[in-house]
């Protein structure tokens, strides 16, 4: 008879010698899950005792779910020691965490986590939700309770996306008189997110505020705005911080960006996951938290941290 | 002209054609097992069971998929549509089972038909409208993405029951995976179909000459259609078992996947000018993109630089096949 | 012509072969060949299908690289560097399967390698003005405009006889030109080569067709399997001889008609009608029977006969068989009705070139058993037709790309004798099959006569009608000139309806 | 046969063929009209100075890329890697800029220059190493890839002068954009390779029967070479142009703009089979594509609409384009 496969039992008890750890973001090739890398790199290069090898590897898009499923269970066949990963899809990567956990592997979630999630898995992470709802209100109280706004969502379906797209949506009930009168994806891609602002711009002359969530829907709305000549005019509050996102809230161009802490959470998520496999300790979710940078707090120093952190100048985790 | 001699050659050379056959075919193998035997020295992770069977499951998608794109690239076309098609295949499937409790083989069958019902379409449009099958099935693939996220709101389609697992995830008769029992059935059937049936030979027929197959009494429209509905509906019953191989219906399933079907065929000798190709060749093709990124994995290669090799092995891997295929033939025949 | 071999010591060779060998998987097709080919002078290669001569003109003309052995070009012995370098040392050739992009002009055609112009960019107007005279040279009169996909096959013949004359080439190689000329394009070919010989240009010549062979020859050379037989003034030949060498055995009769009663009227066509191209035309066949197509290029016989067979739309005019109307819209519709085409062009039209012959041949009558393709009794069925028609492959099962010109229109043939049609229209069937296979297939054909069926043959080859067919049809400019019985059967009367010079009821 | 009607008849077809040639490429734009009229009605928004500005600058890239696919294409053969390309090129280009302070023409010129760099690759793999063109190009596509995120660590690239806005956000002559100068330019000069070059002229004969345009003594190895070096160069200055549009070099630009890129060949005449495509039609198949998704945006259709929207125009346009260029080849026959 058919039944549903079990993975065999992995080797176990390798708490000595060096460390596999295999850390996967949702998509390579982006900036905020290279700052995840730099984070991971250095906590591992900080870690007392054996040697720690990171192995970094992750699908090219976030769509690619089952591509994530594949490369997950494919470390965990190989016999690594850890894995820290942000899932693409909740409910899909809960098996796979499963799974891991019977083959003898350490899980931690960075960024995503899964649902259910395992209660031997935690999560360190920025409430995406929350720091939505938060950059949102800003952007309401910018307009002064009323005016039209347009959103720039990137790829609908991801749990990034989603969980951005419900924040804002959630303060946007509570202020009727903010009407959403645009709504067109970037793609994650900047060009394109140049090219819908622009044609939303034509379209909507009295645009007051865009709501761009993630670093191209940022930079494509900037860059229409600036090309309008209505910098200023338009409120543009955003997610990420890559350079040319923090210059444009330098020139005004752009309100505020939520910064995340992606950095922190490949540090943080490492070395949970090395204290799990050394000392078996029961481990706590760790809420990376958010910042929402704006012009007056650009220069503080813990706002700069979490901008251009490293290894030297680690960001704390702000609230 | 019917003298002893001249029968004697003809066995003879019929002996040498089927020789050279396998020979041929051994040879398109030649990169697969370059690839395979190198991994096993390279990973002491790569011959295990567990690693063969995920390298089996993760290929059955794109080897199910690629079968009907065969056929379809024999006829001389093309479908670029298939990514889509899987993806909203998968979540109908998924609904029937979430939302109508439809029982999983049902739902499967359920599942296929909608990539088939895709398929008529295209075949629709290439084979009736006249369309080119590049735009034909350009279309579908924005057409096929814009429903499924229209009919799901771009959310996955959860709360399906156990059962469906059993297509992406189960094991049979010891511990064989169902993904691999499947590979190998649609290897059989397509083989058949293409070596043995009307549609088959027509395929080949009309890619090699479409003019010719008509002048020759084919029905090209009835034949020409059929090729595109056999490529929707493996495209759809491939989402069925991505969906069951994560447990759920996913509306970005797919994106992309196109290329990789694509490349598995004519990296496996499928000519897209037509005419040319077998369901071997293709197999091989999809195993050996499955084995390069799991080796790339198993090897720790930095992503970066995966994409990289991977373009390079590509190249190398099929150069070399070319290559060897050539000098056989002037060898064996 | 003048007489060369009564001075063919005193002259120099301008292209001599020494040696010269061409391999391919399995075929030794060109064995040891030593040839030398003189200023002005006609020199034939003739051979069965398969013997290797289009092989050996491509050694020449550098598409293929020799094996083994050397050629020289006045007195020089030449490296291989590709065609381009052979038409730079003034060999010109014109391809047996064309060498013609569809998607060019005529004029484009004409000077593709050597466009007139500097700093890559194409002179067009020099060019178009140049065209004009080429194509007025072989007579030819289409625009150089046209796409080349949009003319016949006898057309095309033209513009490769036009583009080898483009070129200042000391030796003009032609690969069948008049496999589809009829006699009127044959003289003007004629007229053409006279000139280039005067002017001391040498022409090495391909043909199946004994009498021309005999017109225009001054030296001929014999091939058999790849290698040379003899080369003979064509004043020690004669026709019987040249088929023995050739063959290697006397063909008795090279038109096998059977005699046969001819039975009730098979099919009926009448007022066909389309657009300018064909006007009213309206014909009948018997059981039996063998009936003849005749008319200049262009008269419209292919036109006809792919409109009986739902190969065109036509506006007007309907077909019965053996009393029944038949609604053909397509050629499925006619091949289930039980009416067949051969078509003219092998290669754009017949063939499948990336399958097998045994694919090939049985395309349009697979042999099922259960649902599936009996492959044995394909395979029996290929060896059948390869060893009755003589078709020269190591195996049935090779791609007919790479047969020679001549067994790739056996293999079409083939096709369609293999079908149960009651009523089949070959045309140009004989298109480059050598006399023996020629003999071999019209006495296939005659069978089918035999049998009952009702046969049209197309041709432009006079001889092939008069000697197979019970009456000729004479087409002119789209419409039936007239119909002639075999009684009165003559070359003239088929010549005077085709040209319109004598008006018969 | 000489006579005075037959000369008449066949000077009569040369100038029907140049006839239904113009008519036929006024057929090409007929979908592009409609659709022009059809959102001038549609939206208010439409017909203004800016709005149309906005088209043209935002067609740029995929018209001058598919200008260089259009002359791969036509000899038969594709080039997947411009998306790749592009992206390499423009974040190399941006390099230049920020890292080694070279001035904007000449990073321009840098930028073209890894692209006919990319090019050169693939015309080697085509010619000499006789791969599948769509085999050589998907390796170059993931090769390409790989080596822009390696160099940048899929970090975009800031940091350029202003004067690098220009090549995608400047004006000139009161107010045309410079992307549309560009487009205009790319396409005569591409319009000049096409029919009055021998480059051009060899392209159509290789695509349209490889043999022929051997036996023709044709060099097919450096002709073949230099059509993909072509096309990577426009990839690469197309790249340029996106990243001075977006004022940096981004490392994920451009993933499947190759199905764009081709579509509007495809779209505007071109076949895959080779032997035909022309510049104008290209230019009017990616002005379609592009007023497909303009007007999308300006009449707010929801995202998941427009992908089913916009596959329905594209089978419709192609389709209503090929239906009236059948009748006017058959009524000028
Ligand atoms: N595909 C085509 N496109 C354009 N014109 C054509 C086409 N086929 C035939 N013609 C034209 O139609 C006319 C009739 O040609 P058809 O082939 O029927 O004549 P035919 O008597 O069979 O001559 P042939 O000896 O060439 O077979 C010719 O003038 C020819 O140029
Ligand atoms: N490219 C090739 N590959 C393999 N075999 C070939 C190739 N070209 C020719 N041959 C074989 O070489 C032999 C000689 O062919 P060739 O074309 O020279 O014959 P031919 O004398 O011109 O015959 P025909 O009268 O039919 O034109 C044939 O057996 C043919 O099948
Ligand atoms: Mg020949
Ligand atoms: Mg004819």
């Amino acid at each position: 008879g058919a039944q549903v496969r079990e993975s065999g039992g992995g080797d176990e008890g390798s708490q000595e010698g060096p460390l596999r750890l295999a850390v996967v973001p949702k998509a390579v090739g982006f900036d905020f899950w290279e700052q995840v890398r730099i984070g991971a790199e250095c906590a591992a290069g900080e870690a007392e005792g054996s040697e720690i090898q990171i192995q970094w590897d992750g699908v090219t898009a976030e769509t690619n779910v089952s591509g994530q499923v594949d490369l997950l269970t494919n470390f965990a066949t190989q016999g690594v020691d850890g894995m820290v990963y942000a899932a693409t899809d909740a409910k899909v990567l809960a098996d796979v965490s499963e799974n891991a956990l019977d083959q003898g592997v350490t899980v931690v979630n960075i960024d995503s986590g899964t649902d259910p999630q395992p209660k031997q898995v935690p999560v360190v992470a920025t409430d995406n939700v929350a720091a939505a709802e938060e950059a949102t209100e800003y952007l309401v109280e910018e307009l002064g309770g009323k005016g039209e706004v347009a959103f720039i969502p990137f790829q609908p379906g991801t749990a990034t996306n989603d969980t951005r797209t419900e924040g804002f949506k959630n303060v946007l009930e509570e202020n009727p008189d903010v009407e959403l009168v645009a709504e067109q994806s970037s793609e994650s891609d900047q060009n394109v997110a140049l090219e819908v602002t622009e044609n939303i711009l034509t379209a909507n002359p009295n645009l007051d505020a865009i709501y761009a969530a993630n670093e191209p829907g940022v930079l494509g709305a900037a860059e229409a705005v600036r090309r309008a000549g209505k910098e200023g005019d338009i409120t543009i509050v955003g997610w990420d911080t890559a350079p040319d996102e923090v210059k444009a809230v330098e020139e005004g161009v752009v309100s505020a960006l939520v910064a995340q802490n992606p950095f922190r959470m490949g540090y943080d998520g490492t070395n949970a996951a090395v204290d799990a496999i050394r000392s078996d300790a029961q481990l706590e979710d760790i809420d990376t938290g958010s910042t929402l940078v704006t012009q007056d707090n650009l220069d503080d120093p813990e706002v700069k941290a979490v901008l251009n952190p490293s290894c030297s100048n680690k960001p704390e985790v702000s609230q | 002209m019917t003298d002893g001699t001249e029968n004697g050659t003809s066995r003879g050379s019929a002996l040498r054609d089927r020789l050279s056959d396998f020979v041929s075919q051994l040879a398109a193998a030649g990169a697969l097992i370059v690839v395979f035997v190198f991994l096993s020295f390279a990973s002491p992770d790569f011959l295990t069971a567990d690693n063969l069977f995920n390298i089996g499951s993760q290929t059955a998608v794109v080897a199910v998929i690629a079968v009907g794109m065969t056929l379809v690239i024999i006829t001389a076309g093309i479908d670029l549509s298939v990514g889509s098609v899987a993806a909203l295949a998968g979540v109908m499937g998924a609904l029937l089972m979430s939302s109508f409790g439809l029982s999983m083989p049902f739902a499967v069958l359920g599942g296929t038909l909608v990539g088939a019902a895709c398929g008529l379409t295209n075949g629709f449009l290439v084979s009736v409208a006249g369309l080119n099958p590049f735009i034909a099935t350009l279309g579908m693939l924005s057409v096929a993405r814009g429903v499924v996220y229209i009919a799901t709101d771009a959310q996955s389609v959860f709360g399906l029951p156990d059962s469906f697992r059993l297509l992406g995830q189960g094991v049979v008769a010891g511990g064989i995976p169902i993904p691999v029992v499947i590979i190998i059935t649609v290897a059989i059937v397509g083989y058949v179909v293409l070596s043995r049936t009307k549609l088959g030979r027509y395929a080949y027929a009309m890619g090699s000459n479409l003019e010719a197959a008509r002048l020759s009494g084919i029905p090209i429209r009835r034949y020409l259609t059929s090729v595109y509905v056999i490529s929707g509906a493996l495209a759809g019953f491939g989402g069925m078992i991505a969906a069951s191989r994560v447990a759920s219906g996913q509306p970005n399933y797919g994106i992309g996947l196109e290329l990789d079907v694509i490349a598995a065929a004519v990296i496996g000798g499928a000519s897209l000018f037509g005419g040319q190709g077998t369901v071997v060749g293709t197999l091989i093709g999809a195993f050996l993109i499955a084995l390069i990124r799991n080796g790339a994995v198993l090897l720790n290669v930095n992503t970066f630089y995966q994409q990289v090799i991977i373009g390079v092995i590509i190249w190398v891997a099929v150069f070399w096949d070319q290559y060897r295929r050539r000098k056989l033939a002037s060898a064996s025949e | 012509m003048s007489s060369p071999e009564t001075e063919a010591g005193t002259r120099e060779p301008v292209l001599r072969l020494r040696g010269v060998s061409k391999e391919f998987p399995g075929v030794l097709a060109v064995d040891g060949v030593d040839l030398e080919i003189l200023p002005g002078e006609v020199h034939v290669v003739a051979g069965e299908n398969g013997a290797g001569k289009s092989t050996l003109m491509k050694l020449l003309s550098q598409v293929e690289r020799p094996s083994r052995g050397t050629v020289e070009i006045s007195g020089e012995p030449v490296e291989y560097h590709g065609p381009g370098h052979a038409q730079h040392l003034g060999v010109a050739m014109v391809y047996q399967e064309f060498a013609l992009a569809p998607d060019l002009s005529v004029a484009e055609n004409l000077y593709l390698g050597r466009e007139p112009g500097r700093f890559g960019f194409v002179n067009r107007a020099k060019e178009m003005e140049e065209a004009g005279g080429l194509l007025r040279r072989v007579g030819l009169e289409v625009g150089p405009t046209r796409l080349v996909a949009g003319l016949t096959v006898a057309e095309m013949q033209r513009v490769e006889i036009a583009k080898a004359l483009a070129i200042d080439a000391k030796v003009v190689i032609m690969d069948e030109p008049t496999a589809t000329l009829a006699e009127r394009e044959i003289e003007d070919l004629f007229g053409v080569i006279k000139a280039l010989t005067d002017d001391g240009i040498a022409i090495l010549y391909i043909s199946h067709r004994l009498d021309e062979i005999f017109r225009i020859a001054d030296r001929v050379t014999v091939m058999r399997d790849g290698a040379i037989v003899d080369t003979l003034p064509v004043s020690e030949l004669d026709e019987d001889k040249l088929v023995r060498l050739m063959v290697g055995r006397e063909i008795s009769n090279l038109y096998p008609k059977p005699e046969v009663e001819i039975g009730d009227v098979l099919l009926r066509v009448s007022g066909i009608t389309r657009g300018t191209k064909l006007k009213n035309c309206s014909f009948e066949v018997r059981a039996g029977e063998i009936l003849g197509f005749a008319g200049l290029v262009g008269a419209g016989r292919t036109e006809l006969a792919r409109a009986v067979f739902g190969a065109d739309k036509v506006e007007g005019g309907s077909v019965e068989l053996e009393g029944r109307k038949l609604k053909i819209k397509r050629p499925q519709d006619a091949i289930e009705s039980g009416v067949g085409y051969l078509t003219e062009d092998r290669k754009g039209e017949g063939l499948a070139l990336q399958l097998g012959v045994d694919q090939n041949i049985t395309l349009a009558n697979l042999p099922m058993t259960k649902g599936l393709i009996n492959l044995k009794e394909e395979q029996r069925i290929a060896r059948q037709y390869r060893d009755q028609l003589n078709i020269r492959t190591p195996s049935v099962r090779r791609r007919v790309q790479v047969l020679s010109g001549g067994n790739q229109q056996k293999v079409v043939v083939a096709r369609w004798l293999e079908t149960n049609a009651k009523v089949l229209f070959f045309d140009e069937p004989a298109r480059g099959i050598d006399v023996g296979a020629k003999a071999e297939m019209f006495g296939l054909i005659g069978d089918l006569a035999e049998e009952g069926r009702g046969i049209v043959v197309i041709s432009s080859y006079l001889p092939e009608l008069l000697n197979m067919c019970d009456r000729i049809l004479v087409m002119r400019e789209g419409e039936v000139a007239g119909v002639i019985e075999r009684e009165e059967f003559s070359e003239e009367r088929v010549i005077a309806l085709a040209t319109g010079t004598e008006e018969t009821a």
